[in-house]
């Protein structure tokens, strides 16, 4: 069912964890539906200089999660608002149909994280 | 790597024995059993000894077991069959909320297609029927009542005896979806006291393709698969020789292993059970803690998806099921647990292990020392869990 | 004794290469289809290949078959699914007076039950059905016409493509019973134009207890198993995965040697009917002469009667079939001689030959010296039979 | 499905044939519904003295035919009369039930030659 590529990032997934002192986070999911994911980051001169997931979900939530850190993680917040569902399946070489919308999830999980970071750093 | 499987609730392995009982009927005892020339007959004679069998297992008489391709055709022919031979009676069915797709999508389709209306049956968090409640609910109308005998996904035992002498005392035709128990409980319909019974072969250790479908005799059963002469006149359609054969064969071994498979089974879930919750917090066993499958243990676990679980397990060599939605193609999560009342976060945690002869205290031990570790991992990832929050 | 087994339209034996093919999946890869761990997702794909060589044996794609247990399931399924699926279009169903029985009663059902009006298309002498006649029968508010391609007792093919235009035209759908066609002559739902197709295991070498049902993607189907997730929704219960396994080997099989096959079994057909028309006086060579099944001979043999007939050739090692009124249960003519106007005691001597690619020449010339001894015994105990008036 | 003894009178019917010079000639049956028999009797001193019979029909009807020649031959008109479809079916072992009526049709046959025989020999 699952690619190679998504059953190494759900086994072994890449920045798990929190960061106490995150300049954005992000909250996405609800546990009813059986997925959510919360990104933290740390910005660096408009980079994403460091970051972190915690994920409840299924195996491509996980995988998602872990292939959207690795994918943001130095890139400036412009370019990583720019990776979407289709970017993030496309690097875990594909999910299966029912499996997109969790892909959806973690772009919208990192957007919301730059949001909560630009924000914060707009007032 | 230790390979242990305890999905047996979804399949289980052809038995050898029964394979080998099966083997010489597809190519040298290949006659079509409807045939007048001794090579039919010695076949017709051979799917009557197996009808025999089957019936010699649940206490019924050869003559009331029909034999059909799956547990879902046999649920499908007692609800579509009986509904369809009594229409002049009523248009009314009850089944309970945690039916199989099977039965609740058989009555769905009188209720969408054909005006009847179905009234489903509500059970308590240990998933059972409440027998007063069935009481109230059957009327004038009500043409039949099916309730599962075991719950395949939270191992609960319906008190069947009692809800189907509420329906025989009010002459309605009762059914029960016994797929889940024969093979793995003792059954007898007699002192169930059903009109019909649904079974299937995996269960008993005959292949896939094969079930049957018990009717008391004169029980009316419109057919579901109409055609020829076979099977009475309730099931057409060549039949299926070697399956018939293997199913027959593995009634004679259940029916003669079954007290010990019961203790075997039941011995290595209690220490499943009790390893796993001793082992594991926030944790819940679901369904009936005594009215359930001997070999069947569920739980759901707290702050983590069963997809997810059963995928990590899977990597450790481990075989299990789970009710999460995300496992379900579906997207929903597994009805039986909505309707025990598993809030739905939690219900996403479901796990499920089915046992079944060839599994041993070993397996259990394994399972033991990885299902700890890697349900701690993915608490590890989780939000929802408290040492992340 | 020598055997001669030609009654190969009532059962076939497993072909060697089917069987070996199936036999793992008693055992060792047993898991189940549905299942999202390794071994489920492993068998989940051995199945989507089955399904993709079904298809290509009938010039289908794979999304457009469904796997029965019999060709009788596939017929009802066909007949039903379609009938209800599309209730609002109508309530009028055509079938030719010669369909199998699994067409005929399944569109009985919904004369019986439901309120439908069935009209049953008559044939003529040869068996086959009048486009024309079919065209001013067609109307407004007709669901769906069922007309099989070959007919099993008198061999008879009838011109599908033309009728399924037809109703093509007219926005009717059409299905056809090709279980006695597929694994004999070359079928392909494109140039037969049908919206359905039914077909079954053992003419390919595949075990019994394994069908299929085509339908042309878009075509509105109500299953008839309802059930879970199984075949696309369309079936529900556990997959006979053995028994797909052995259909798709077969199809594979049965593509590349269909051409082989069928002049061998032509040219033995021949070579029997010639034969039998050159020694036996008093007989009838029944269906078309030429538009037949290649390995498909039936007659009707004056003054005695079918069943005797068939148990002294089966005395004498030979299997063959009869549509006599004493070899049916029911002790009724078989209705496809009465419906291509066979008269009643010249029906009562019809006995059926039908080939496949085990057959030899040896075993033709077998037939053609004990057949005619029998006859000549049968006819002088009979009655009716002139040297005895 | 048939017993050997009906098998064995199927393969080897006994009395099948005519009689030029029947005393008594019984037929019953239709061609239509797949059976017809025709008995034929010599009687001597009240006695079935020979018997003979043609049978189109099934297996159950050419055994059940030889079977009533053999019980017949010989016995007074009176004990040939009391043959009956099931003192038939007795004979051969049993027979189907849904072959029950070749055994009548046996035992009507040979009844109507008797009536036949006295017919002729009342006037
Ligand atoms: C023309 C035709 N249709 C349908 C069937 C039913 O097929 P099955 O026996 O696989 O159910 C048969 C069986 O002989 C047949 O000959
Ligand atoms: C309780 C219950 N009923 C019915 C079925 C359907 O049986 P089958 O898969 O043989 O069609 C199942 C299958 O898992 C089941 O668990």
């Amino acid at each position: 069912m699952y690619s190679e590529k998504v059953m190494d990032h759900f086994m072994n997934p890449r920045n798990v964890g929190t960061l106490e002192d995150a300049d954005g986070i992000g909250e996405v999911g609800n546990p009813v539906c059986g997925d959510m994911m919360t990104f933290y980051i740390k910005v660096r001169d408009d980079k994403i200089d460091d970051i972190k997931f915690n994920t409840f979900g299924c195996a491509a939530a996980i995988a998602v999660s872990s292939m959207v850190s690795e994918m943001a993680k130095g890139k400036t917040l412009k370019d990583a608002r720019a990776i979407t569902k289709d970017s993030v399946a496309a690097a875990l070489e594909g999910l299966p149909k029912q499996k997109m919308h969790c892909s959806n999830l973690g772009a919208e999980a990192l957007t919301k994280a730059i949001e909560n970071y630009e924000k914060k750093n707009s007032a | 790597m230790q390979i242990v499987y305890m999905d047996h609730a979804a399949s289980t392995p052809v038995r050898r024995e029964v394979l080998e009982e099966m083997l010489p009927f597809f190519q040298e005892r290949f006659g079509n059993p409807s045939a007048i020339y001794d090579i039919g007959i010695d076949i017709k004679g051979v799917i009557e000894d197996q009808r025999e069998k089957v019936a010699n297992l649940i206490g019924a008489e050869a003559k009331e077991i029909v034999f059909t391709s799956s547990g879902a055709e046999a649920n499908n022919l007692a609800v579509k069959g009986a509904v369809l031979a009594n229409r002049k009676k009523g248009n009314h069915i009850i089944v309970s909320t945690i039916e199989h797709h099977s039965v609740l999508n058989a009555a769905r389709f009188f209720e969408r297609m054909m005006d009847y209306e179905v009234t489903f049956l509500p059970v308590n968090n240990y998933g059972l029927v409440d027998p007063q409640r069935l009481a109230e609910l059957v009327r004038e109308e009500t043409v039949l009542v099916s309730i599962m005998h075991g719950n395949n996904e939270i191992g609960t035992i319906e008190p069947i005896s009692g809800l189907a002498a509420i329906c025989r005392d009010k002459g309605v035709l009762f059914h029960t979806d016994a797929v889940a128990t024969v093979g793995n409980i003792p059954v007898n319909v007699k002192d169930l006291n059903v009109d019909m019974l649904s079974l299937t072969g995996p269960p008993l250790g005959a292949p896939k393709g094969i079930g049957a479908l018990y009717f008391r005799s004169n029980t009316r059963l419109m057919p579901l698969i109409h055609g020829g002469i076979q099977e009475m006149g309730r099931r057409g359609g060549t039949e299926n020789v070697p399956g018939i054969v293997g199913l027959g064969k593995a009634a004679e071994l259940t029916l003669n292993e079954l007290p010990e498979k019961t203790k075997h089974v039941k011995n290595l879930k209690d220490r499943l059970v009790s390893g796993i919750m001793d082992r594991i917090e926030e944790i819940t066993y679901t369904g009936h803690p005594e009215n359930r499958l001997p070999g069947h243990a569920s739980f759901c676990i707290a702050a983590i998806e069963g997809e997810a679980l059963l995928l990590m397990l899977n990597q450790a060599g481990i075989y299990a099921n789970t009710g999460s939605a995300c496992a379900s193609k579906a997207l929903k999560i597994s009805p039986v647990l909505v309707a025990i009342g598993v809030p739905a976060e939690i219900a996403q945690g479901s796990i499920v292990f089915t046992l079944d002869r060839d599994n041993t205290a070993p397996e259990v031990d394994y399972i033991l020392e990885k299902l700890p570790a890697v349900v701690e991992r993915l608490r590890s990832f989780s939000p929802l869990w408290k040492k992340n929050i």
